[in-house]
């Protein structure tokens, strides 16, 4: 392993943006994450395999994009995995949780099981969403997974309204203090569309439990962020007019990602108020599968690729005993097999038949179309499911 | 029975289905504290107090995008624009996000919720103020439009409409809302996707959609009195299209003529034009005659306005023409 | 007269917002208005005709539009002409603006003839836009005024883009050093409109020599701003994330307006950037005239009445013995002739011709259209015009 | 003469215009540093510097807007949408600045400008991105819409937009770029307004606009081996609509196939039929027969995607119908 942990200074260095002035911004929020206490060896080792299972997924995904097994467009989450473990991490099993089109590793984190969503980008019946969403449409109402959108921005404004949701059922209906806390991702590049700041300011003055995490990876396809967002070196600042806690967290270590968000989340489920996140990290791919990289130096890439995430928690599991070469090793074994079952699974599922192309567009019957079906993986919850979403 | 105004069924729809289910709630600009730019909301804050009552800022994209994340949670949102004008600040949502989300989550995720608010020009408010959104919208599919023409109407097809389980689109008309009619107490619902006859003749139908009712009624009232008897069907809804009941008199009358309040070209009434020849080329004695809107960018002025409108002179030299050689 | 000219501080006793913490957020510029000198008592004088002219506009358009001789919304200007006349004195005449619906006062201040406005809302030939727009859509080539909008917010990436073209032609098309400043007015709840926030950053991120101006009245229709606006006692927040200065001035002095915005015009005349104005003051109508302004109080609406604009500089100009009582007086019969003058002139400009429907659809003859008249009140500069819009 | 490809053809019509022309200049979303996010700019940074060839952030409602903002001041801008897909977001100063500001402003304040992009499905890129927006904008008066369907009417109708006063919807197809046809090297326009007849015959019509060209030609083939002639129409342009040459056609040939790739309802597709039915009324012995996308959000899986888009068996089987009686 070539990366180590090390102190939060680093981030500065690694800033792609040289020109750029760079102040790291306080907090906003007076919580201080050191503070924050992990949990034991067993879930830390439990994220690296989440992590690695996201990373090998990607691995996966781009080679069968290669071999035009799944088509359209395909952006990868690989740099990015602390982001979505970490945070996801802090929520309850039954938060919701949404997310624009780069949103495997979101849905993995979430508890995708790798075969459907490796169905789904074959375009096969068994995918998450019967091969009709493909890569940027990852849904799973299972693991409250609601999406995986592709238009940027547009996710934001559905975010807040599950925040919405929860808190009227607890309030209107009778749902009892289910108090739910909603995270709604976004790129740094989101930030520049009108229907986020819409977003947020119904956020705010509704009072609702959502956290609006902005993924700064530094760019928007090929504009690094200097040139398209005006004070992109502090991205809090976009959070201002919204009378919100805004907090910028470290994204390539899931232990500061985690330490980060627990308070953020706890708070945020008993105040019922809205917060804004920047997560700093990197994708360590190009934006889809078409882009060459040619907006970003290659020693810009290695400089952040000596903080991957994976590397840098096994780091520390093995710094604290807490993990083995071998273990570690084996995990990966594992987990390899995992995916490789996955993708078998999803090249037998079948091409999704030509019926599906007629359902799901109404809920009822009307003309042409045949009504909605429950999607393979979710049928044997079926009964569940009518009730989550009647 | 009992009058109402067309304002007034439309709220005791929304009021009834938020006593019946509360999981329906109502959003939009001024619609809590101001009763409602047009005072349809009126009361409903009171009532329902301001957890199901909800008053927004100026942000048409975020509350329809919030009330979509809502809808797909299961609650069932109805969205009041104060005008479908400022809908198109909101058209990525509804368009892609309401319309689209069933389908793109294979099924997980329905969308059941409704927008409405005042469509259609008439009072003056100038180019970007008038907007007849029908023709812009119908073309998508995943959603439902219904466009009442009633209060009578009014109450059933929004009823039915919240109770839906697809996102649906009401189009309500300002120069409309102070219209009394008819309206039973109990609550009732119409199905959406099936016109009504509403005057029978021989002679010519003319299928009409809101508001240009009233000017279809005004025009066969003086056709009459040249002896050309009109049968007029009120399609109720725009999407579904009740093809049938406009086909099954077009093929005893043997003309049409369709009023459409929107613009022309790749329209409602282009639509309805197109079907009509499909269904009844043998029938038709001459092709479908279309009275839109004049193709310009509402003006303020009020005579060219109303010279811009649909109205009954248009509509009768339209019957007369198309029935030239009956 | 009633009201005083008084320090800064009466601003927070005024503040509608009781309940609202109202801190006077500080300027993020260094420039001290107080030093900026003001122009001689002639042009005083002037301004205090200009906001006379203006209320007196809005006085008989009520009564107009009562008298059904005006259609569709009308929202009058009344209480916030110092923001109009302070601001746009200190442009170039040559200038570009643009605003929202609420346009009569820009548009006049701006030098529109009242009597072309008056035809305006007659629809009438001789109107400002020939009878085709209306009140909220007041446009004027000769005079740099580029409407008058309806939609709210949607006036605000135009005004970007005016200032964008002003620098265009300046440094791509041999325009000279012409360094044009935009000023870009839109309302308090304007500010809740994503475009707005997509219009800001655009400036900033091009260098855009555009000023917004949010003429904070307090409400938007019946929402009082801290119903609807997060961070709203301190609006020049929603401009941190952009990177340009912000600043807050006293909108109902047009002293203060004039002493306010002139330092930031100069500057962005040099520096090209853009920046943000919260201009507070106070709407004394209804939004529109079917507003019965339930949702404020008279004690409220009677405060604000005090400092109204005309009697503040009145009475500071006849504290400098610049102005005598009698004066005052003159102006006001000559202003009410002008006015009465306008409405006459108005009610005999013919209605606007049937033809008049189908022009200016296109520029060009296509089928039904006869394509573009000039409007009456620009004939005689009708050739200047082909330059300036060809 | 030389081969081009469409996306160079579309280049060249932007870059001799503004070499000529220094009002021109093209804004959006990776068209500078990226050279495009499908390369139709490339190499135009380089020659025009930045100042002209502008990268903007995620904000399609600004950057349009803004543009509309310098064409009222006599620019030209060109603004490229990466996809017609995310103008949604940006409809409403694309339909109710743009298109109505001449008129609102009673002839004082033009709007020329260009707004073009991808349009259409056909990449499995799911329901979001895979609009195709004619039939939705088409409606509305005030722009002019044109979509080329080779590298010679990308050229020709591209420059003859930016010289147009008015504004010009430019949709172009992804799935088309790489197409190479022969291109003029010197520069030339076409009128916007006027359709093509691509192939002659004597026994249906068949009217197309865009990409489904290609289907058509296709089928005209397999139609040929069966004894069945077709005259096919290439639109060129939707608003204006060149009924002219397309009823000239319909009236000899007596039968209509309008293939449209967008949906049906209230379509450029219905449009046509109505229209077609209007000025052919005598002369059509069948109606005519319309070929779109299906009815749905568009799907992701292949399969669905292709079996949802019109394509030659779908057309084929429009014209043995449609012509059964001959
Ligand atoms: C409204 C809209 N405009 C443009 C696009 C094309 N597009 C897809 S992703 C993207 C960049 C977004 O960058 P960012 O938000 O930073 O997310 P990241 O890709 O870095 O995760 C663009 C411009 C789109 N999908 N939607
Ligand atoms: C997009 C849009 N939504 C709603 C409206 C209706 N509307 C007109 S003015 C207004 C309030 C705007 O308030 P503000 O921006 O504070 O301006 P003010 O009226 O106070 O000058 C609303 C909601 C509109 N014109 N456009
Ligand atoms: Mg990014
Ligand atoms: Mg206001």
């Amino acid at each position: 392993m070539r990366g180590f942990r090390s102190g939060s200074g680093i981030l500065a260095d690694l800033n792609p943006m040289t020109a750029f002035s760079m102040t790291q911004p306080e907090s906003s929020t007076e919580r201080r994450s050191e503070e924050v206490p992990l949990p034991g060896p067993n879930v830390l080792r439990g994220w690296l395999r989440d992590m690695m299972l996201i990373r090998e997924f990607e691995v996966r995904s781009m080679q069968a994009y290669q071999n035009r097994l799944a088509g359209g467009f395909l952006h990868v989450y690989n740099g990015q995995e602390a982001v979505a473990v970490g945070s996801i991490a802090t929520l309850r099993p039954d938060d919701p949780i949404i997310t624009a089109y780069r949103n495997h590793g979101h849905a993995l984190a979430r508890g995708m099981a790798p075969r459907v969503g490796m169905a789904e980008l074959f375009g096969r019946i068994g995918g998450c969403a019967k091969g009709k969403g493909g890569s940027m449409h990852f849904f799973d109402a299972e693991h409250h997974m609601y999406g995986g959108h592709g238009i940027v921005g547009s996710q934001v404004p559905l975010g807040a309204g599950l925040a919405f949701a929860t808190k009227y059922r607890d309030e209107v209906m009778d749902g009892g203090q289910s108090n739910h806390v909603t995270l709604c991702f976004m790129g740094d590049g989101a930030t520049n569309q009108g229907a986020v700041h819409e977003a947020m300011n119904l956020a705010s003055v509704l009072d609702l439990p959502v956290i609006f995490i902005v993924e700064n990876n530094f760019y928007s396809m090929g504009t690094a962020i200097k040139r398209g967002t005006a004070a992109g070196g502090c991205l809090t600042d976009r959070a201002c007019g919204y009378d919100m806690d805004a907090t910028v967290i470290e994204g390539m270590d899931v232990l500061d990602v985690y330490r980060g968000m627990k308070p953020l989340v706890d708070h945020c489920r008993t105040s019922s108020r809205p917060s804004f996140v920047e997560m700093r990290c990197y994708r360590f791919k190009g934006h889809s599968m078409s882009d060459p990289r040619k907006y970003r130096t290659h020693e810009e890439e290695e400089q952040w690729e000596m903080r991957d995430p994976i590397e840098l928690l096994a780091a520390h599991l093995v710094d604290q005993d807490q993990l083995t070469g071998e273990a570690f090793k084996q995990f990966g074994k594992e987990i390899r097999e995992e995916i490789r079952e996955a993708v078998k699974w999803a090249e037998a599922s079948p091409p999704t038949p030509m019926d599906e192309l007629y359902r799901d567009v109404y809920t009822d019957k009307w003309g042409l179309y045949t009504g909605t079906s429950v999607p393979e993986f979710l049928k044997r919850r079926s009964s569940d499911r009518e009730d989550d979403n009647a | 029975m009992r009058e109402l105004a067309f304002r007034d069924a439309l709220r005791e729809a929304m009021s009834e289905e938020m006593r019946r289910d509360e999981r329906v709630f109502l959003i939009g600009e001024e619609v809590a504290q101001y009763n409602g730019a047009y005072k349809v909301s009126k009361g409903m804050l009171e009532e329902f107090g301001a957890r199901r009552v909800i008053d927004t800022p100026v942000s048409e994209s975020g509350f329809a995008g919030l009330s979509i994340g809502a809808a797909m949670m299961g609650l069932r949102p109805i969205v009041e624009f104060m005008s479908w004008s400022f809908s198109l600040v909101a058209a990525d949502p509804i368009l892609n996000n309401a319309a689209k989300m069933l389908y793109m989550s294979g099924g997980q995720f329905g969308c059941p919720i409704v927008f409405r608010g005042n469509d259609g020009a008439g009072g003056q408010l100038g180019s970007t103020h008038s907007w007849c959104v029908e023709s812009l919208y119908a073309n998508v599919p995943g959603l439902k439009i219904i466009i009442p023409s009633t209060p009578y109407t009014a109450k059933g097809l929004l009823t039915q409409a919240i109770r839906d389980d697809n996102p649906v689109f009401c189009l309500e008309n300002e120069r409309m809302l102070a219209l009394t009619g008819e309206v039973p107490e109990e609550s009732y619902t119409l199905p959406i996707g099936k016109a009504e006859l509403i005057r029978s003749g021989n002679d010519c139908t003319i299928v009409s959609f809101g508001r240009p009712l009233y000017f279809c009624l005004e025009a066969a009232e003086e056709l009459a009195r040249e002896g050309i008897e009109c049968e007029i069907i009120d399609g109720r809804s725009i999407t579904p299209l009740d093809i049938d009941t406009i086909a099954a008199s077009v093929c005893r009358t043997n003309y049409c003529v369709v009023v459409d309040q929107s613009w022309s070209f790749a329209s409602v009434g282009s639509e309805v034009a197109a079907e009509v020849h499909r269904v009844c080329f043998d029938d038709l004695d001459n092709y479908v005659y279309r009275v839109h809107s004049d193709d310009v960018p509402a003006p303020y002025a009020k005579g060219l306005e109303q010279e811009m409108l649909p109205n009954a002179r248009k509509i009768c030299e339209a019957v007369r023409s198309v029935t030239y050689n009956a």
